[in-house]
């Protein structure tokens, strides 16, 4: 049969090769121009028991989320294999390892859990590995041959790319790959012919790859990154092993801190001497630094701090992800205390948001925290970014000869904004303070003092609300039903409203990096033009949406996903049928009257 | 996990079902085959054996990192708190509750990296607590980053052109704070781990154990060969007495020293309490007591 | 002229003796059985240059709050006090230092700036105090002298409580002291003559005095606090210096840790083996327990935290009140993070409360944040309190027979509660974590269990919401103008609508100690009998506010006061009358359409 | 306050006005009149003033407590950090811009109490910062409660039967964390203050200059007097070479030793980094890197 889109999952142990077949699978769907999206579930622990899977979804247009269901399981270890059957759409196919003949299958426990409507395409991986590579280790090369002729993808790129990936180790390593790969592909070719066939990309050139960490860090360091701290924690390391490794050769320095607290202090340091910095990290960390982000608040020094969202609370779910931390980046702060918080969507945003993220704290002088997610740190997608490469770039506001004259580092200005000198450069000295303090930056605890400089630290975000971008908006303007999201969400509520479109529904969808400030007036409007609202996020307690409702005086329809997986398209698109039904229903009611 | 990991973890685990300190038969540790941490697990079984310690009354608190995931492989209470935080946590069970045996369990990163700055107060309060810091000079479960006791040069993904800090040294920061019992043990050396991890809860006091607990996952450099190659059991001769001497000794890289380092008898912190309480009971001199 | 309230104000610098001179004041007029508030006002320097103030409100009546201005201001220093005139009302007088007689005032640069229609009082307090105690300490009770005889207040129960308080110094200390008060009394007698005449209560009896932070304390040692374990911090320091007196002589203990996430971790451990243990800080010291109090949320351990909210953001205003902190009590947490937040509003519910804190957090088994304010915690006011003593008071579920046999610590109950067995206790072991885990405490990351999990941790709140008293509702039942507040407010807020009803507006109070959860129908059907809602609170943000408008819905219109000083009746109370004023210009405008 | 006091603040710092180093002239500082704290303050002042530091790359971090208010009593740039954090910004400031002179101020409770969790990772990392910690053995600040410096016994609001903790030492805790420059003085002794402080900054490396500045206004036992009875200089002839040596001798407490315990020369952390960035710059080498 046919299909546009394909979701296939490799499940299994530790050892059984579960990251390389995902990264072989998705590099070759990627060579030949399809769209790509990984999606990674690990377990907490290291090795020992635990059980890991790999989502990749490819189709040759625009993969927006990881869908709903998979279409071919690869069944790597048994045991771990069985659970994940009922995700199967009901026209794929599950590949498993058989000792010999598809007869013997029987042996193995999977074969009586798979339903009949399903492809079940029993390979010997084991011998055939055996017999190809002289060792079990290509068991999941196997599996790729297998999975490949049953998807009706052609061998070459495949082959190309193990051949790329393994040159390294020797024409012989190579070899046998190959043949092992091949291997799979003759014994499904003999036992059971094809079975799907995915459609093909238009445009068939090779696609990049590329992780929303691996953007945030690469966005980081083509704007200017000459200093991070890190702790590191779960999904956020890879963003400080990145910059350790790539920061020093721009003549910058990633310090590891000892928690992190010193990692934010350290920071705060580093951009009071006025160079940019920043910081990544998760829940657990994001709490231990509610005191030093206040600190930069009241101090009016500016900071960047990338959040990669896990499951919560406490340590929580370390390897699952969830949109929990929004309550605690607004409002995470004793007293009154004004921030930034942004949320990419995809991983283009992760690279241009955090640029943005870098000018908007230097120049307003604040904390901006980065609301990224597990889901979308680690999922691989296609990479869509145009760089900006701009390694000094400054948007800080310097004192200008008069100001300089008579220079108090916390002038009270129009825009709330005060030009300030950095250490080291000539013209003014001062103290900065984490006590209220008058314009010079001396403590002062008088009631106006107090007023006036909260004021002026409230103010900037006016001033900041102003310049934003307009957010986007989606889909049909005439709909009733309309949506707003946040984050990593916004692949799979655009693929619910074509879902539901295409089922006769429209719908539209506000959506903004900007979370605070944000363009109050066009979410208004917005808002203002839809009879209903639906706001669909991954957490338990509608944390966006409250936030919306505290804004705008709205009342939603909210979803709840509890996180652990990404959420589904299906389940948003049939809430945007029903509110549109009960809005029908409504309508035709107050008609009667 | 294929089946030769497989029976290496079962065979690690078999042994210590041989004590009954285990919480159930059918939960296996979660660590990696060959991990440095099983062998003080199954010394703690033991010396928890020895000491005839009803399950009931035994709180193992443990930090965050694999060494953290003790409490959930053995068989009494257990409280898996926040990375760093074990220590003080565990100072609020035994202060509400003396009776119960406390014990901790955490990395080295948690330790003396994120937990650093409560490990000082515990010891020189003498609460009477019993601490295994299992050092495998790395992070562990986040895998393989450098770690405050990771040795200068180190290479690691936050330390790609090699770690340019000096390491810590649990022991000696203990004999600095005030510990009243400091040990440091090779984890492979079972024997030696049972009698010092039992020793250290005979004690009344705050007791480290230092174990040298390699990473076979991750760490390149310190591995069961290299450690062997590095200790040397403390001259049969050493007094665990002197505090100067011990810090000397315990600095010493070449070789590293294990055995036990200082043992001091005096009041535990609850033991001074009590006196003060106790003040308040006697109704002759509560009026004494200008307060 | 007669006057139902008063208030004095007594202004210097360290060594002036203004706490004392408040003390003294306020015992007598509490020993006269008149109603007493008193709010100190220190700077947050130790002594160097630090200015001090200390405000005493007294009646006949109840005092609900500092009130509007001041009646008399008691200068023992020039500098400091000049600024203070500004704010004595038309009809009050000044107090201050003159070398020798009233016409050498001058010299002194005060008189100045003592408006003409004030009453203006110049007494030589350092030569009275030389001349009757041989030094110039006792210039403020000279002063005290002069106060109460401009005040009309007779000066045998000054003179008794100078005995009382001095008695242990010897008989000739309290001697030079009590011909200090008279030369202050006779001077202006012979000066001057008397002034106002303050009415007295009809029932005269003694009144005891107490401030919120020693209510806490009393609270819970009476109800079996075990535990206590802290770290100093203004203004919450003087709760653990309480406790650490106090609780060892009930087999207690405190202890004073290394910092803030140490200090609540004992209390989590202490908790944990059982025993009602709690902590107190303030905005510093709670961002730092962030991370702690989120391993309570998970692994339902009870906590109680009281908060002494302080001006903010960062270290902010260490001796200043503010509302700033609800924000961060409520969603201060990584991941969705439920958790029980009170305000009490007077001394009396600091005591009441602070058991009542203690009965949710073990029964429910959840952190409490208990968030008094500088104000309330640190003001002198009469001691009100029913006392409740119950040591060995517990709430907490443990498992019968039966739920023992099969025991899990987490069993999922229709009420969220899971009863629980204490380490040391026999018939059940388990581990708790801060990870997501299964109803047997174990780690699982799984999404069913996960979302179970949320679910019960949630449903708690259900639980308690159904058990919470009703909030007090106080005002004209019928008023449109509805006010809502939280914390120390609320006594002013009492206090404006007394003013606008005589001004001929009505108005309607709904507050409750319990911030979340709160019974919402109970809210709800309040705001909606309101044609307008006001919200005053002590922040610049409204944060209270916010909070009801995304959980009720509701458009109030909001009253921010900065902070620094408590807040002032007058503009409420006009704010309520703008607002009902409003109200009648729409209705008559809609009336002529 | 009265004309005395008054006048000693006054007096204080008019000495202080004798140097340069001051920020305005009409800044008095808040401190209580004769509180330990002004003659470190004027210390520092003359040695910036001896090694012709300009202000404009002075940075001054400060934690918070009575101490913690320097920065705004100096003539540089200031940053008034939170309690305890005073060194990991500090960190973060030398590394960003290693031209600045950067010099932490900070007290006992600050230091080894909330902030004890980052002072052994500065000093082992060696960067290249002067710490001056102002030890009154008490909370300052906050009106006189216990600290982790008070001596055992000691009667406070919050230890009201008496501390029943073991003090910490600052000076001992440096020098197991491996600082390379570890000194202690009594606040008093001025020339002391000014040598040592000056040379702490000259020090290349992380430098301790474990000051102790009785709180006249809150301590009733550590007093000018009873620290002047209990303070000797280290030997004329000691060396200050010997890192044992030096652990033995600031452990001592009769006599508490001032002086120079230990002077260490060696790459600091900065010039460690700059080693590996130097590679990248160099064009030949960067193809031998393999990242
Ligand atoms: C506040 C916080 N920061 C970071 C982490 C992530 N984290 C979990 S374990 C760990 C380090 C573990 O290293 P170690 O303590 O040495 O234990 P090991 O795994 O080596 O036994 C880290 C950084 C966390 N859980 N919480
Ligand atoms: C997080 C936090 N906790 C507590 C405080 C309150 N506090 C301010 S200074 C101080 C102690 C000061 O003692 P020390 O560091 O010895 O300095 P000193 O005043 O004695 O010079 C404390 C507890 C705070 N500001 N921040
Ligand atoms: S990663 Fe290292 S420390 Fe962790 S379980 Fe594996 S071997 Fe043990
Ligand atoms: S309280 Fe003590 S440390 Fe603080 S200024 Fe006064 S004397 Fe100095
Ligand atoms: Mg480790
Ligand atoms: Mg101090």
């Amino acid at each position: 049969m046919r299909k546009q889109h394909a979701t296939v999952r490799f499940c299994g142990i530790a050892g059984d090769g579960i990251v390389t077949s995902g990264k072989v699978f998705s590099g070759a769907a990627a060579d030949m121009g399809l769209d790509v999206l990984v999606n990674d579930n690990f377990s907490a622990e290291i090795r020992g028991l635990g059980k890991s899977t790999t989502d990749i979804r490819v189709s040759p247009t625009r993969v927006r989320s990881m869908g709903d269901g998979i279409d071919a399981l690869v069944a790597m270890s048994v045991g771990e294999s069985i659970p994940e059957i009922k995700d199967i759409k009901s026209d794929g196919f599950v590949i498993f390892d058989c000792e010999n003949t598809p007869e013997a299958r029987e042996e193995h426990g999977l074969p009586e859990h798979i339903p009949d409507n399903l492809g079940s395409f029993a390979v010997p991986l084991k011998r055939l590995s055996n017999e190809n590579a002289r060792s079990t280790i290509a068991r999941n090369i196997v599996s790729m041959g297998a999975l490949s002729y049953l998807l009706g993808l052609p061998p070459d790129i495949f082959t190309e790319l193990i051949e790329r990936k393994l040159s390294k180790k020797g024409d012989k390593v190579v070899q046998r790959n190959i043949d092992a790969f091949l291997a799979g592909r003759s014994y499904c070719d003999e036992h059971y012919g094809p079975h799907t066939t995915l459609d093909t990309p238009e445009d068939s050139e090779a696609k990049k790859l590329i992780t929303g960490n691996q953007a945030v860090a690469q966005g980081a360091l083509d704007c200017g990154l000459k200093f991070f701290a890190g702790y590191p924690i779960t999904p956020a390391t890879t963003i400080m092993e990145i910059v350790a490794r790539e920061l020093p050769k721009l003549g910058g320095w990633m310090l590891q801190a000892e928690d992190e607290i010193a990692a934010l202090g350290a920071v705060v340091g580093a951009s009071f001497a006025g160079k940019r910095a920043m910081t990544s990290t998760a829940g657990p960390g994001l709490a231990l630094m509610s005191e030093m982000i206040n600190m930069a608040v009241m101090s009016e020094i500016p900071i960047v701090i990338a959040n990669v969202q896990r499951g919560g609370p406490s340590t929580g779910l370390p390897t699952k992800v969830e949109q929990g931390d929004l309550n605690i980046a607004m409002y995470g702060g004793s007293g009154d205390s004004p921030r930034v918080v942004m949320a990419p969507t995809n991983a283009e945003e992760c690279y241009s948001g955090i640029q943005f993220a870098f000018d908007i704290a230097e120049r307003f002088q604040t904390p901006v925290i980065f609301l990224s997610d597990l889901f979308l740190g680690q999922r691989t997608e296609v990479d869509r970014i145009e760089r900006k490469i701009e390694r000094d770039r400054s948007t800080r506001v310097s004192p200008s000869e008069e100001e300089l004259g008579n220079y108090n580092r916390f002038t009270d200005t129009d825009t709330g904004i005060s030009p300030w000198v950095i250490p080291g450069e000539p013209g003014a000295l001062y103290s900065v303070t984490g006590l209220e303090h008058s314009e010079t930056g001396n403590p002062n605890f008088d009631a106006q003092v107090h007023l006036r400089m909260q004021e002026k630290r409230y103010r900037k975000f006016e001033t900041l609300q102003k310049e934003l971008p307009k957010p986007q908006i989606i889909g049909d303007e005439d709909a009733e039903i309309g949506l707003s999201c946040w984050g990593s969400v916004r692949g799979a509520v655009i693929e619910a409203m074509e879902i539901a479109r295409e089922e006769g529904v429209k719908s539209k969808l506000i959506v903004s990096m900007m979370i605070n400030p944000q363009r109050e007036e066009d979410f208004r409007a917005f808002f203002d033009s839809c009879s209903e609202v639906i706001i669909p996020e991954m957490n338990h307690s509608g944390q966006y949406a409250a936030l919306m409702k505290s804004r705008y005086g709205i009342r939603p329809h909210e979803m709840h996903f509890p996180g652990v997986t990404p959420v589904s398209p299906r389940k948003i698109a049939d809430k945007i049928k029903e509110v549109q039904n009960e809005l029908a229903t409504e309508t035709s009611r107050l008609a009667i009257v | 996990m294929n089946l030769l990991q497989k029976r290496h973890v079962l065979q690690s685990f078999e042994r210590a079902k041989a004590t009954k300190a285990r919480k159930h038969r059918d939960t296996l540790p979660t660590w990696c085959p060959g991990c440095g941490h099983f062998t003080p697990l199954q010394a703690l079984y033991e010396a928890m054996e020895q000491q005839h310690i009803d399950s009931k009354d035994f709180v193992l608190v443990s930090g965050i990192g694999c060494s953290g995931r003790f409490p959930f492989f053995i068989k009494g209470f257990g409280l898996h708190a926040l990375h760093g935080r074990a220590v003080p946590i565990a100072t609020g069970v035994k202060l509400a509750n003396p009776e119960l045996e406390v014990v901790i369990v955490g990395g080295d990163g948690d330790g003396v990296g994120i937990g650093g700055g409560h490990f000082p107060h515990a010891a020189r309060s003498n609460f009477d607590l019993t601490y295994l810091l299992l050092d495998n000079a790395i992070y562990g479960l986040t895998k393989g980053q450098t770690s405050p006791t990771s040795p200068m040069g180190m290479v690691s993904a936050t330390s790609p052109y090699g770690n340019i800090s000096k390491p810590l040294n649990a022991s000696t920061m203990a004999l600095t704070y005030g510990a009243t019992f400091v040990a440091r043990v090779f984890s492979q050396d079972r024997d030696e781990c049972t009698r010092l991890i039992g020793e250290a809860m005979k004690h009344k006091g705050f007791s480290l154990v230092h174990v040298l607990s390699p990473c076979i996952e991750f760490h390149k450099t310190v591995t069961y060969e290299s450690v062997q190659s590095e200790v040397a059991k403390l001259p049969s001769d050493y007094e665990p007495t002197d505090r100067v001497q011990a810090l000397v000794l315990s600095e010493s890289q070449d070789p590293i020293y294990t055995g036990l380092f200082l043992k001091e008898e005096g009041p535990t912190y609850h033991d001074r309490v009590n006196e003060i309480v106790k003040k308040f009971e006697e109704p002759v001199r509560e009026e004494a007591i200008v307060v």
